[in-house]
């Protein structure tokens, strides 16, 4: 297996508080990888620190092989990774389809050229219907064809999320972040949201993904990284991280 | 028990041409807890806003121990006791911890400021620090210190363990407890149904901007709809 | 020992920047609460200078008696601007609306609409010509300290400035109003579910606002001995420019922006030419949001 | 789509296409007054300066002050080529709107990773600085003395000078830009500057290049401006400085604000209104600048979302311009072209 | 024909209005009484509100042109406008005579332009002679960045240099600046025996108060833009001893001059009027002298050509003549401030 994403000794101050502190950990190609940690641990930061949002303090990010350093963050996604946000960001006053558009022309760029001759060359026509084809695919993935004509802001909560999910995956990426996919979600909600992504995970992608409701994390994952202030305190199969004293102590709860 | 605490009755509540709320009756007894299960967009949130005031009711009342209040502004209902930790949170990002929690205390003060650091010991470390600047978590636990500052009689919390890690989400449950226990009543909007029931003494379901189905807690707990819908289809 | 005519030079700038810090800390409060641009802001500041002309010269009252009337008719302005221009579009509460930057913007016109039709009329009424106050109000006697000249308005300009500021300041951190204030400029949602009357927090920033903006302009007209319906927009435009160097939510910042820019102008007619100097100006603006985006004491954008 | 679709859809474009090169043309020859040709054709320039401006502040969001500097550098290209270089029309149009991109280019360079408030204000002084020069480099702009254009509209070095040659110059030079602009706006491109619009850093995640976006959405409507101001500048015969200053800008905004941001057809409707209402209210002496701003006022109160606001524009443009989509998918979907 | 109809195109709002409501004032004034005159025929003056701003002002100009009964323009006020509104008149034949344009191309557009102004080539000689005959050869000018204040600077600096005097600072300030203090400093380094300004009242104004609250004591002469009674109102004593050329003078004996000054204070609370407005009244009577004598079908053509013809039209501001390049010929005469007054000067 070809390793993905190889993240080394990673490391990032704000101010005082070291978000994440010395992290080192990797994912590889097709695997499905939680991650998982108290309230301010650090998971969202680092997840910043790979998509580029947040520069690095110190350490190495290097995706596919590549360093990431001095990649901005649109740079970073059109090296196929793409990924949602923890609180909820689609563009409300878009329409469902304009949202996932996006996403498609994110990753195959239609230039100020493109849009005003590209009806006159077949190629300017062959990007225009492999946005559309792409955004529509995305669409019929996360079931949202029906509402394609609303306005995102329209939406309710739920199907947001997909709207979400479908926007990062209309950029056909190779790396799928998820940050808190579930949340909000209720158990039959989430159960569906689980399958829909190990579905995604069958069809060859790989997901690293953010969750506190560990029936979902234990339940789809094939591998989980546990971050505590900052550091990773474990990193394994979700039965060795379920019986960590450490991951108990500082996560899960005696009781869990 | 005498008059509930909080009684809505045949609730309408609209956005622009469209209706969201299509007549929703619940009281909240006092000294108890009701949940409000669901699941997205059924209107529970827009239902936590209307007794808040920040929406108007098209029709129907709602009234805090008897005083009608469906065409108070937001912020006498808030003086008259009835807290909301709101979904979303709303906390004030440019802000500091502490500044959150002073405008929490409103006229009331920093009366209760040991007792809801007590509960939520991270925030005490964290005063200084900008509100926008902590992590998600963590801003759920401002939000609700911040709803706990003014010793409210009735606490409205939407979606409290949104986001929360699970040792966390057992300890807001547990306080929510300790906080009934403190002779506040309160209103919870959760999608965490299994935990909700557990520690509620009456529930709701809403569908569609109506009750469904409503009822003692452990009565629903058992009922199969409640199972098949909201708990993931197996029973406990 | 420094040649006394930059010494002159620097203390013209400072007195020129000062002139725009009277101005843009009124800009500021408004800018913060409501996060738009208050066009109108220019055309408080001219109705204070006629407010306090026409009491002058209806009743040449003393002093502290016209400060009263500018004050309250700034408030009075203020109250009446927000009712118009910015309450109105406060009632849409669906979703759609919150979010789109058309509705965001649509206090932007309203208010330019209001400055427009304020000035206008204030033109029918007044006519355009430029007026001046008797001499034994305005505040222009000159006043020679070591090798410098300066006038007495400098001195009131300074004096009420940093009244303001001191004010504002003790104002928004030290009292509960004050603290209602930034939590609608930061969250007006949230600060409905902590028990503040929004809109009359709102109004109240107005008002204290326009107040001071109305203050401003009747010191200005006296201490330039000038006053005319279009006398809002130069020092509008300085202040804004001021408010959005020093990164809109300081007020502080802006007041230090407005003297850069006062400086720089004076500087700019020193070493260039007059003609050019506002050009000096406006590219130390360009110059400080290059490397600093958010002003020079802005505060970072909120993390993702 | 299917064949009675496909007809509808050309309906409206037929119609305005009607209205601009048949019926207005036919009205203005009727009555012959030169009053007539003058007000269409300053009204074409605004349209074109307020859809040029949409691309900018609507589509992708940044508040735009400075719009006028641009028109003025391209109006002082046409006049400085023509009178100093001695040439045409032919030559000036798309040299003053290369030139205006240039200028804008340039100073996007440093500028334009600036967000909300921050850019506006930038823009502001990219436009007074502009005007500065304008006004105060005399030896090269003559500075306020302003420039005589020689010439007037050509094609060729044949001359358009008729009324009715002046007016098609000018209609089918707006015409072209605005569809332009149509084009860029309603498009994935388009889709893409929308994303910054509602969310930049969101829009940067998904690979979308906002800077460069920001600077392209920038230059280009700066080159719309620019040929706006060469239009101006063979149309008018003379320019100054005054003609480009800081209200011109707020004016142009004010048109994109009331149509409706984010809105082409808002932005078209916008122009429209504030250039032919103060000349409709003359009539009312002294106060018919108080009743242009009541206007204002009650458009923007009563229709906060502008006129022709974005959703409905975008529905009508992708119902009538072709560019639809089906809502249901089922079988191949059709996207923006 | 009974009824002439004559455009006129001025700044009725804006920032520039105080000087078209003036015009308008005074051309009301002289129209009144050319009609109560029991001429056999009347005229009808349309006023135009271009607000100074040239897309109106082309507006204006086609509207003017297209109403056949127009035989003649006055207007605008400010060059820019003019100049964008006379290539509408050039092209349509119809003469336009301006109160004020000043830009010195502005009559070279075509036959159809007249301008009633003193120019700055008239001007500019006259000042400086006059300053050279008080001894100052060292000289400082400063001017607004307008056409006009470009033409006050060659204008004076030529002649300056003809004279064997110079030029020791030479600078443009922006209209409408506020703060004048630093270009006074800058001014006073170079020395200068005196300051030669070219500014309208309200710029003056503040110019001359700064001067005083800085302590300048260098004598201060300006051009006949800046005579008017708001430069003495607006500035008080600060204005004391500033001298100034003008042909207008309000205290003249003359009746026609005291005739219409009658009538402007009748009209405006008592107000003196200043150079402006006169030059507005005679601009007004030059276009009503050649309308009548185009009688009895006065057509434009008709009307330009006795324009062209004027020869020592006895007005308030003096004798004008057009010369063949339709530039008025105009009588100066230097006045000075005095007790809070203008007071011509022999010298
Ligand atoms: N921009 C910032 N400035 C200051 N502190 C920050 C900033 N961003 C993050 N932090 C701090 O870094 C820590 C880690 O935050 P992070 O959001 O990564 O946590 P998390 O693991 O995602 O938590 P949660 O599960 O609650 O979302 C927190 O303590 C937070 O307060
Ligand atoms: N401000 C608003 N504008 C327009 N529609 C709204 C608004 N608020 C809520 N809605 C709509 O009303 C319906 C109910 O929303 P609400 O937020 O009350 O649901 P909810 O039950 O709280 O869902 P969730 O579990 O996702 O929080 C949804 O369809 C939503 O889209
Ligand atoms: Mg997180
Ligand atoms: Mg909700």
């Amino acid at each position: 297996m070809t390793r993905l994403l190889d993240i080394r000794n990673a490391s990032r101050r704000f101010g005082g508080v070291l978000a994440v502190n010395d992290v080192t950990a990797h994912v590889d190609e097709g695997e499905l990888v939680g991650l998982i940690g108290p309230n301010g641990a650090g998971k969202t930061t680092l997840f910043n620190l790979i998509s580029g949002f947040t520069p690095l303090s110190s350490g190495t990010v290097a995706f596919g092989g590549r360093p990431l350093a001095g990649l901005t963050t649109n740079q970073v996604a059109r090296l196929g990774m793409s990924r949602t946000f923890q609180n909820l960001r689609v563009f409300p006053n878009m329409t469902v389809f304009d949202n996932v558009s996006v996403g498609a022309v994110g990753a195959l760029p239609q230039g100020a050229l493109g849009a005003l001759f590209g009806g006159l060359s077949e190629s300017g026509r062959q990007r225009s219907a492999d946005i559309s084809r792409r955004t529509w695919e995305a669409l019929e993935a996360v079931g949202l064809t029906q509402v394609a004509g609303e306005l995102a802001a329209n939406l309710p909560y739920g199907q947001r999320k997909y709207l979400e999910i479908a926007r990062a995956l209309a950029m056909k990426p190779r790396f799928l972040i998820l940050d808190e996919p579930a949340a909000g979600l209720n158990d039959t909600e989430t159960r569906d949201l689980a399958a829909f992504i190990k579905r995604l995970h069958g069809q060859g992608l790989t997901v690293m993904l953010v969750e506190h409701d560990m029936t979902l994390v234990m339940g789809i994952c094939q591998r989980i990284l546990v971050l505590a202030s900052g550091r990773k305190i474990a990193d394994g199969t979700p039965d060795a991280i379920r019986n960590d004293p450490a991951v108990l102590e500082a996560y899960l709860g005696v009781d869990a | 028990m005498t008059a509930p605490l909080l009684a809505i009755e045949n609730l309408h509540v609209a956005m622009g041409p469209q209706e969201i709320l299509h007549g929703v009756s619940l009281s909240v007894p006092e000294g108890s807890i009701v949940a409000v299960l669901g699941s997205n967009g059924v209107g529970k949130t827009t239902l936590m806003r209307a007794v808040s005031g920040i929406y108007r009711a098209r029709q129907g009342s709602i009234a805090f121990r008897g005083q009608p209040i469906a065409n108070l502004p937001a912020h006498r209902i808030v003086q008259l006791g009835l807290s909301q930790a709101p979904e979303g949170r709303q906390i004030f990002s440019n802000m500091s911890v502490r500044e959150n929690l002073v405008l929490g205390g409103g006229e009331v003060g920093l009366g209760e400021l040991d007792r809801v650091l007590g509960m939520f010991p991270v925030l005490s470390e964290r005063m200084k620090q900008n509100a926008g600047s902590l992590s998600g978590g963590e801003q759920q636990m401002l939000c609700i210190a911040r709803a706990l500052m003014r010793r409210p009689a009735l606490l409205l919390l939407d979606e409290p363990s949104l986001g929360l890690a699970p040792k966390i989400v057992a300890q807001i449950f547990d306080l929510v407890r300790r906080i009934r226990s403190e002779g506040v009543s309160i209103l919870l909007v959760e999608q965490n149904a299994r935990a909700a029931l557990r520690i509620a003494d009456f529930a709701a379901v809403m569908e569609d901007g109506r009750i469904a189905l409503s009822g003692p807690a452990e009565q629903l707990r058992d009922d199969p709809r409640i199972a098949e819908a909201y708990l993931g289809g197996h029973t406990h | 020992m420094i040649d006394p005519y930059y010494l002159q030079q620097l203390a013209i700038g400072l007195s020129l920047g000062m002139t725009y810090a009277l101005m843009a800390i009124g800009f500021t409060l408004i800018f913060g609460v409501l996060n738009v641009v208050n066009f109108a802001h220019g055309e408080i500041y001219t109705l204070g200078a006629f407010a306090g002309l026409v009491v002058i010269s209806a009743t040449a009252p003393p002093v502290v008696a016209v400060i009263f009337a500018v004050l309250a008719a700034g408030a009075l302005a203020g109250f009446s601007l927000e009712r118009l221009a910015f309450k109105p579009f406060r009632r849409f509460t669906d979703e759609a609306s919150l979010k789109s930057r058309a509705m965001r913007e649509s206090t932007l016109l309203s208010s330019l609409a209001v400055s427009i039709v304020a000035r206008e009329a204030l033109e029918l009424l007044f006519g355009s010509q430029m007026r001046s106050a008797p001499a034994e109000y305005l505040i222009n006697t000159p006043v020679r300290v070591g090798p410098v000249i300066l006038v007495t308005g400098d001195f009131i300009i300074f004096g009420v400035a940093a009244v303001m500021l001191v004010g504002l300041q003790y104002l928004l951190t030290r009292t509960r109003a004050g603290l209602a204030i930034r939590a609608v400029s930061n969250n007006p949602l949230g600060a409905k579910y902590v028990g503040i009357d929004t809109d009359r927090t709102i109004i109240l920033t107005f008002v204290v606002g326009s107040m001071m903006g109305a203050a401003a302009g009747i010191l200005m007209g006296l201490y330039y001995g000038a006053v005319f319906p279009a006398m809002g927009f130069v020092p509008g435009i300085k202040a804004f420019v001021a408010m959005v160097m020093g990164g809109l939510s300081s007020i502080p910042g802006a007041v230090i922006c407005a003297l850069i820019l006062g400086v720089s102008e004076s500087m700019a007619t020193t070493f260039v030419s007059s003609g050019w100097s506002d050009m000096v100006a406006y590219g130390f603006l360009i110059l400080t949001l290059v490397f600093f985006p958010n002003g020079l004491f802005g505060a970072r954008r909120e993390r993702v | 789509m299917t064949a009675p679709d496909r007809r509808r859809g050309w309906i409206l474009p037929a119609l305005v296409a009607l209205a601009v090169f048949v019926a207005l043309p036919a009205a203005l020859a009727a009555f012959d007054r030169g009053y007539f040709y003058q007000i269409a054709n300053l009204a074409l320039i605004f349209v074109l300066l307020s859809a040029s401006m949409h691309l900018v502040t609507g589509v992708a969001g940044l508040l735009h002050l400075g719009h006028a500097a641009f028109y003025g550098v391209g109006a002082y290209t046409a006049a400085l080529m023509t009178s100093k270089l001695g040439l045409g029309f032919t030559v000036t149009l798309p040299a003053s709107g290369l030139v205006a991109a240039a200028v804008a280019f340039l100073v996007a360079l440093p500028t334009m990773r600036l967000v909300s408030i921050y850019f506006a204000v930038a823009t502001l002084a990219i436009g007074q600085m502009l005007y500065l020069v304008m006004l105060n480099w005399v030896e090269f702009t003559k500075g306020p003395n302003g420039v005589i254009v020689t010439k007037g509209f050509e094609l060729f070095g044949f001359g358009l000078s008729g009324r009715i040659a002046a007016y098609y110059t000018v209609a089918v030079v707006v015409t072209l830009c605005v569809v332009a602009i149509g084009r860029l706006s309603h498009s994935y491109y388009g889709n893409a500057l929308r994303s910054i619009r509602e969310d930049d850093q969101c829009a940067d995640a998904m690979g979308v290049r906002t800077v460069r976006l920001k600077m392209e959405a920038f230059t280009l409507s700066a080159f719309f401006a620019g040929v706006a101001g060469a239009l101006w500048a063979h149309m008018t015969g003379y320019i100054s400085p005054g003609d480009f200053k800081f209200s011109e800008s707020i004016l142009i905004l004010a048109m994109v604000v009331v149509g409706g941001l984010g809105s082409l057809p808002g932005a078209v409707i916008g122009a429209l209104l504030l250039i032919l209402l103060p000349e409709g209210l003359r009539g009312l002496g002294d106060f018919r600048n108080v009743m242009v701003g009541l206007v204002m006022f009650l458009s923007i109160l009563l229709l906060p979302k502008g006129l022709l606001g974005e959703v409905s524009a975008l529905g009508l443009v992708r119902r009538q311009f072709g560019a639809a989509w089906r809502r249901t998918a089922g079988g191949e979907g059709i996207g923006w072209r | 024909a009974d009824t002439v109809k004559l455009g006129y195109q001025l700044p009725l709002t804006g920032d520039t209005a105080q000087y078209g409501q003036d015009f308008r004032k005074a051309a009301e004034i002289a129209l009144d009484e050319f009609n109560a005159a029991g001429k056999p025929f009347k005229v009808e003056i349309v006023f135009e509100d271009s607000r100074s701003d040239a897309k109106e002002g082309t507006n204006i100009a086609r509207k003017f042109v297209d109403d056949k009964a127009i035989v003649g323009v006055l207007g605008d006020f400010t060059s820019g406008v003019s100049m964008a509104s006379a290539q509408v008149y050039k092209e349509a034949g119809l003469a336009q005579l301006s109160q004020t344009a000043s830009h010195p191309d502005y009559t070279k557009i075509s036959k159809y332009q007249f301008r009633n102004i003193a120019t700055q080539a008239q001007e500019g000689p006259y000042n400086a002679q006059w300053m050279a005959s008080k001894g100052y050869k060292n000289v400082a000018v400063i001017a607004e960045q307008t056409d006009w204040g470009q033409s006050v600077v060659s204008g004076y600096s030529e002649a300056v240099k003809a004279g064997g005097g110079t030029v020791a600072f030479s600078e443009f300030f922006n209209r409408g600046l506020k703060d004048y203090r630093s270009l006074i400093s800058k001014i006073e380094r170079a020395k200068p025996d005196a300051i030669y300004t070219g500014f309208f009242y309200e710029d003056g104004a503040q110019f001359l108060k700064q001067l005083q609250q800085l302590g300048v004591k260098t004598p201060v002469y300006s051009t006949s833009a800046a005579y008017s009674p708001k430069l003495i109102e607006l500035a008080g004593d600060a204005a004391e001893g500033v001298r100034l050329t003008s042909n207008f003078l309000p205290t003249d004996p003359a009746p026609n001059v005291q005739h219409f000054v009658t009538e402007w204070k009748k009209r405006s609370a008592d107000a003196v009027p200043g150079q402006f407005p006169a030059q507005a009244y005679d601009a007004v009577r030059i276009m009503l002298a050649a309308v009548e004598k185009a009688q009895p079908n006065p057509t434009r053509e008709k009307v330009r050509d006795a324009l062209a013809q004027t020869t020592d039209f006895p007005g308030v501001t003096g004798k004008t003549t057009f010369n063949a390049e339709r530039e008025p010929v105009k009588e100066l005469v230097k006045v000075e401030v005095k007790g809070g007054a203008f007071v011509p000067v022999a010298e």
